[in-house]
């Protein structure tokens, strides 16, 4: 397996290096922390986006043209992030690749569209792989604006409809960062919860201080009280982290159902701890069966990589993959013939079919919910533990899409 | 006439010991008085209560007839009460006319103004100008004070405090450490300096004392054992006893 | 009646690991003036270096090999860098310490990497020790708590019963006399910064395998030990822990209180649906050390027990 | 007496050397300010000049409580945020445009934002002014964390994690400036920047200035010439809020978004190191420590991800042998040249200089190296066509030798000098 890995990314390498010479480049503008603590999850996917474009560069191209991925580093900051944007936008980049903190992307979105319109003919699109605040496809959507991630809503569906398949659930506990985040996550866990599955009781709604709680253990013994068969929580970070070890310390044996409980370095710091508590709705699930030996190489590929981190960011494979297709189909790079192009597009892809809404910009795609195990054969953190489809655990897209209030103004 | 300064029955204490105890004195306006006492007999404590440093633990003190024991430092001294100290208390980092501009700015009136470039306040300079002269800085003026030799911090603490223009000048010490010369000049300029207001001095060097002071009172243990003119004092068997007898065989 | 057993029990727990970490804070601030900005990152240096040694070795030489390594980091700290800037006054050493966090904090990630690292309790303490209300307690917190009941002895017999203590003591409450005691100043100034040091990369190999250890941690940490010192008192070791335990309690007790604003001032008209009324006091639980910070500095500025103001 | 006035004016700088040293330096600022855009900088240029005015303000206004009135403060990106949040507030006000609102130029945001971080430090600077020191420090750190935590409560006034946004280009229009592209935003915050700086000049003039820094020096002597020592710092409190608020404004057009984080204690560090490293002691140091660490800050990272590691080793390194900052070198260098003293110091400056650059040869070495090494892509550094792997001897050689050289020639040259 390995050789043949190596064969390919010397093939692809070599390839890189004759088409390189005639085409001219697209730049993409990787907007993410790469430096300070946040990098840890601005890394691994600005790795990803370069080992995506090498993908389609060895290809072909886009159009015949290369692709080429530049690190902008924001330090998560809004304010740096419109430096960033503008000597991104300066420097030729007409497509901005940034996923880490609603806060940047709504800036992002709101400086890409001024940038639009005072600039005419000068256009840039906003490619979101992670900023999943439901407002950047409802209300608050832009042309410019496309979104390759489930938005909170879209995942909530996902865990909500496995719970609901879960006779054995009666009671969830619904914990959160205190903040839009953690408010929007709560209120759709209520919404759909009272609307798929009546019986169950919400037996308790808590909202805690943003990244400064050090020790959880009080609230596991609330949540240990009220006698809660699963937990729903969109905690990230330490947050999350530090909840899920607080339960596995108590010996707490039920679901801890989370967002991104797939991040970087999370299971290597729960260790056996995370087994069959902690969960997580994502768009990929690397150890299901019926995967494409393709796809599998690409995870392989990934790690060897890039040791230190696991295939995690498979939208930014999607999004490029489905920029590579729109713009073969317009037969143009021009932001706005891509975009046109995007809207209502569908491509296969290693975990199911993708299509970018038109009405909304808003991918819909299957998710999977899955719990972490030991024996997998791609393990994360470097550790012996990976990630394995739950029974039940495939949510279709058609189950996990949710309406749109946007109104979508087109340009002419 | 009340008097310029008025103390009550004055008591400090610090936790058990017994700094001040019972302290009665008056000073008449004009006079120049002078304390004197062993060393730890408290007079440094009694100016510091007198210019608010400390808070008497019972007792008042009257300024012009006004109480001013409890107020602030600051309020005392807008109420016409300048003090000097023992250990030169200078704004190090500026210069010497800074020091003496920063005296005079509250006289006059520019409390904490900042729509006024300071530079252009004509009175302010003028009365610095003069205090300057007065205590023979003038020529120092852009000197920065970390800078002056030991008399002139001295000389300039003396200016910083008459500056303001108070009516009850306290000096603590003015002439300690300093040569003979020196001394002689100080002694000139706290004379000129005091010419029509009340003076209160804490001072070591008998000469000074004896040459400057309308009347001395003398402080040991905190209270005071005997005031009067110099020449009462001089004669008074008990200060001799207590404290004076030693001091003048040393002066010898 | 379970709320209140595991408040305790956690805030108990908690509070003698802030204690571990501040004691060496308050040894260094009282007698050096110096507060170091760095010393969560001493504490984080503890738990990686433990990390490493365990990997090697065993937990037990972790727990005694990492604090000396820590503390003999301190001492180089304290001669090559502190030192140096101690004549420019407090403030350049405090601005002095805050530049090393952030080198700290990077080299670290050079080091160990940007996300956490595995660092586990030592397979014969990870079991539970017995079950209260459902939930299982685990055997290391009491192990904390023996630590912490042990440095506490230890730090006392040190300070009251050695010579060395007694020159320590008295530095304490009055650091200008050293000196003209007589006493190699410098050389008591290294020792105990090392000291310091070391006491909290003690609290570090204790609390990075009960929280967890990646570079966020000294950041998460450094203020609230701040709090501590300062609530505590300056110069008074029983200040601070008596500090570190009301923090802790206080807590862990807040964030089980359900109650809102709104409950609580519902009688000056505070509507339950405003934004004020909606804050909950579990929800303001991890502010409090702060505001306590601001109202004892404004209020009491010696701190609880402390000898003199800050 | 007209003999002693003339004395005393002779100490006073003439007009000639009033205009030489305090109205230049301001004309050339001016100058400066409006030479720039001959040099058609690019848009991301623009916006980093931009920024650049804003930090300045913002550094000044910091510098006028550590510098002037030697408050060490650890929060004051509140009073910048708040002010900003106030302008941007305000924006939207315009922007739906109905009556008094409407009138308002967009432009006049960094007056709003005066008016609002004024008001901050009037209320916070209440409680924390009645200390200094190290209590004042920590104040300010208590008071940061609290209201960096009230702005992720309070969504209304401070829009949650998304933050506030604005349009900048809504309002009656001001000197003919649309404030759409950037670079007639480049007028509107050179403009301000102007402003900033003169207004923090001039403060440094008045009799509150001057007691600022008699209050830094000796607090108690304060108290015994009539003034409330507290009263001095709560005004310069307020003073530095307003400017900071100003700077906030400047902001709040410029990047047209406000979120809870400006609020924190991040932006609060950095301005910090900003001021310290362009050095306190000087009025212009906060202006050149604003410049070099807003380019560094936004540029260094394009060259290394360790750019981090090198502004901590920059700061250390400021805080240990330079407490006076960039100002310091700039100051001192100019001193020693106008009193003809290069003849006798050129050698030691030299010696320093070389060895300056060999240790700034292993440090890079080192680092660059070691976050190669620490990222595990099997990335090497190749400076000049060498190969610096962590298996190369030279690359221990040259992570070594210049430091040791380095370090030797710096001392000597130190000890050259100071003979």
């Amino acid at each position: 397996m390995k050789s043949t890995v190596k064969a390919a990314l010397a093939a692809a390498v070599s390839l890189c290096a004759v088409t390189a010479a005639q085409a001219e480049t697209i730049k993409m503008a990787f907007i993410d922390p790469l430096s300070g603590a946040m990098a840890s999850s601005g890394e691994p996917a600005y790795q990803s986006f370069i080992l995506a474009a090498e993908h389609i560069n060895a290809n072909g191209g886009v159009n015949g043209d290369m692709i080429e991925v530049v690190g902008y580093d924001n330090k998560v900051s809004p304010k740096e992030s419109l430096v960033q944007l503008q000597k991104a936008i300066d420097s030729g980049a007409r497509y901005i690749l940034q996923g880490n903190g609603s806060s940047v992307a709504a800036a992002i979105i709101d400086a890409v569209n001024k940038h639009n319109q005072r600039n005419p003919g000068e256009e840039v699109l906003f490619f979101n792989y992670a900023a999943v605040t439901p407002e950047f496809t409802n209300e608050a959507c832009s042309f410019w604006h496309f979104r390759f991630d489930a938005h909170t809503d879209m995942k909530m569906n996902g865990i909500t409809d496995w719970i609901a398949a879960r006779d054995d659930i009666k009671k969830v506990y619904l914990i959160g960062q205190d903040y839009v985040h953690g408010e929007a996550v709560a209120h759709a866990a209520e919404t759909q919860l009272a609307a798929k599955r009546p019986d169950i009781e919400i037996v308790g709604n808590e909202l805690h201080p943003l990244a400064k709680v050090k020790d959880f253990t009080p609230y596991v013994q609330k949540i240990i009280s009220s006698g809660a068969d699963a937990v729903i929580t969109g905690n990230w970070g330490q947050d999350m982290t530090l909840l899920v070890k607080a339960s596995a310390d108590a010996g707490q044996q039920i679901p801890y159902l989370t967002f991104y409980g797939g991040s970087n370095g999370a299971v290597a710091a729960l260790g056996d701890g995370a087994v069959d508590t902690l969960y997580q709705v994502s768009e990929l699930a690397a150890n299901m069966e019926g995967v494409s030996p393709e796809q599998n190489a690409l995870v392989e590929e990934y790690k060897a990589r890039f040791p230190d981190y696991d295939y995690y960011y498979h939208r930014a494979f999607v999004a490029l993959n489905m920029f590579d297709a729109a713009a073969e189909k317009a037969g143009s790079n021009d932001p706005i013939d891509v975009a046109y192009a995007l809207e209502g597009l569908s491509i296969e892809d290693g975990y199911g079919t993708a299509t970018m809404r038109a009405e909304d910009h808003q991918i819909q795609q299957p998710l999977y919910i899955t719990t972490v195990a030991h024996d997998m054969t791609y393990p994360v953190d470097n550790t012996d533990l990976g990630w394995r489809l739950v029974e039940g655990g495939t949510i279709s897209a058609e189950a996990a899409m949710e309406p749109s209030t946007c109104e979508m103004q087109r340009p002419e | 006439m009340t008097a310029s300064l008025e103390l009550t029955d004055l008591h400090k204490s610090f936790g058990p010991a017994k700094i001040i105890q019972g302290v009665n004195l008056s000073v008449a306006r004009g006079e120049r008085h002078a304390i004197i006492g062993p060393n730890g007999a408290g007079k440094s404590t009694l100016f510091n209560l007198i210019s608010g440093r400390f808070m008497p633990s019972s007792g008042e003190v009257r300024l012009n007839g006004a109480l001013i024991s409890g107020k602030k430092p600051f309020e005392i001294n807008r109420m016409g009460l300048s003090r000097s100290f023992q250990v030169s208390n200078i704004f190090t980092n500026m210069t010497v006319r800074e020091n003496v501009r920063c005296g005079v700015l509250h006289s006059m009136g520019y409390g904490y103004s900042f729509w006024r470039n300071i530079g252009n306040l004509r009175e302010v300079s003028e009365k610095t100008a003069h205090i300057l002269n007065e205590v023979g800085l003038l020529e120092k003026g852009n000197t920065p004070a970390a800078l002056l030799p030991y008399a002139d911090q001295r000389t300039l603490e003396i200016a910083i405090t008459i500056a303001g223009g108070a009516e009850v000048i306290l000096l603590d010490e003015p002439t300690a450490g300093m040569s003979h010369s020196e001394t002689d000049r100080a002694v000139a300029l706290i004379e000129k300096a005091s010419k029509g207001k009340t003076l209160l001095i804490v001072e070591h060097d008998m000469g000074v004392v004896f040459n400057l002071a309308d009347r001395i009172s003398v402080l040991v243990y905190g209270e005071i054992i005997a005031t009067g003119t110099p020449e009462q004092i001089r004669g008074d068997a008990r200060v001799r006893e207590a404290y004076l007898g030693e001091e003048a065989e040393d002066a010898a | 009646m379970e709320t209140l057993v595991f408040a305790l029990l956690n805030g108990v727990i908690y509070g003698l690991l802030l204690f571990m970490l501040s004691s060496g804070l308050t040894l260094i601030f009282s007698m050096m003036g110096v507060l170091n900005f760095a010393h969560a990152s001493f504490y984080m240096l503890g738990a990686y270096l433990a990390f490493t040694i365990m990997e090697g070795t065993s937990f037990w030489i972790a727990l005694f090999l990492a604090p000396v390594l820590v503390g003999l980091v301190g001492m180089v700290v304290e001669r090559y860098g502190l030192r140096r800037v101690h004549a420019q006054g407090h403030v350049a050493e405090l601005l002095f310490t805050f530049g090393l966090a952030y080198l700290i904090d990077e080299v670290v990630k050079i080091f160990w990497g940007r996300t956490a690292v595995n660092y586990r309790v030592p397979e014969l303490l990870d079991f539970p020790l017995f079950t209260l209300y459902g939930a299982q307690y685990p055997a290391y917190r009491i192990f904390i708590l023996f630590v912490a009941a042990f440095m506490l002895v230890a730090l006392w017999y040190l300070l009251k019963k050695t010579r060395a203590g007694l020159i320590i003591q008295a530095a304490l409450t009055h650091p200008h006399m050293v000196g003209s005691l007589g006493h190699n100043v410098p050389l008591i100034f290294m020792s105990v910064f090392g000291v310091g040091c070391a006491l909290a990369g003690l609290a570090g190999v204790i609390g990075g395998n009960y929280f967890v250890t990646d570079p966020a941690m000294a950041v998460q940490m450094g203020p609230i030990v701040f709090v501590v010192v300062v609530v505590g008192g300056l110069g008074s070791l029983e200040g601070a822990f008596v500090a570190a335990m009301l923090i802790g309690l206080l807590q862990t007790s807040a964030i089980s209180i359900n109650a809102s604003l709104a409950d609580i001032f519902g009688f000056l008209g505070l509507g339950p649906h405003t934004e004020v009324g909606e804050i909950t006091i579990a929800s303001m639980a991890p502010m409090l050390p702060f505001l306590l910070l601001v109202l004892i500095l404004m209020i009491r500025p010696r701190g609880l027990m402390g000898e003199r103001e800050v | 007496m007209t003999d002693m006035t003339a004395t005393y004016a002779a100490l006073e700088p003439t007009r000639a050397e009033k205009f030489r040293q305090r109205t230049v330096p301001l004309i050339l600022f001016a100058v400066v300010l409006l030479v720039i855009p001959l040099f058609n900088p690019s848009r991301s240029m623009v916006t980093l000049l931009n920024h650049m005015g804003i930090t300045i303000v913002f550094a000044l206004s910091y510098n006028m409580l550590l510098g002037r009135a030697g408050l060490l403060s650890f929060g004051h990106a509140v009073y910048m945020g708040l002010g900003g949040y106030f302008a941007v507030h305000v924006m939207n006000w315009v922007a739906e445009g109905s009556g008094f609102w409407g009138a308002v130029p967009i432009f006049s945001m960094p007056a709003f934002g005066f008016g609002a971080g004024a008001l901050a430090g009037a209320i916070i600077g209440w409680p924390s002014c009645r200390r200094s020191g190290t209590p004042f420090a920590m104040i300010s750190l208590g008071v940061a964390e609290l209201v960096a935590a009230a702005g992720f409560m309070f969504d209304s006034l401070f829009g949650g994690e998304m933050g506030i946004s604005a349009d900048r280009m809504g309002g009656p229009e001001f000197a003919g400036l649309s404030l759409g592209p950037v670079d007639e935003v480049y007028w509107f915050i050179a403009f301000w920047t102007f402003i900033g700086v003169l207004g923090t000049y001039a403060f440094t003039r008045t009799p509150l200035g001057k007691l600022s820094e008699a209050t830094r020096d000796n607090p108690e002597r304060v108290e015994f010439v009539g003034y409330n020592p507290q009263r001095v710092r709560y005004l310069v409190f307020i003073f530095a809020g307003a400017f900071a608020g100003m700077a906030g404004g400047m902001s709040a057009v410029q990047d047209e978004i406000f979120t809870p984080e400006s609020l924190s204690l991040i932006p609060s560090g950095a301005i910090l190191i900003a001021t310290y490293v362009g050095g306190i002691r000087y009025f212009t140091g906060p202006i050149m420590g604003a410049i070099v660490m807003t380019y560094m800050g936004s540029n260094l990272s394009d060259y290394t991800v360790g750019w981090l590691l090198y502004l901590g080793l920059m700061f250390v390194g400021v805080v240990m042998f330079l407490p006076n900052g960039i100002a310091g070198i700039v100051y001192g260098t100019a001193d020693t040249l106008r009193a003809g003293r290069l003849g006798e110091v050129w050698q030691s400056w030299l010696l320093r200089l070389a060895g300056l650059a060999l240790i700034a040869t292993s440090v890079i070495t080192i680092v660059e190296v070691a976050f190669r090494w620490s990222e595990g892509y099997g990335e090497v550094f190749e400076p000049f066509g060498l190969h610096l792997g962590t298996d190369n001897p030279l690359t221990w050689a040259l992570g070594v030798l210049p430091l040791v050289l380095g370090v030797v020639m710096v001392m000597k040259a130190a000890k050259g000098e100071s003979k």
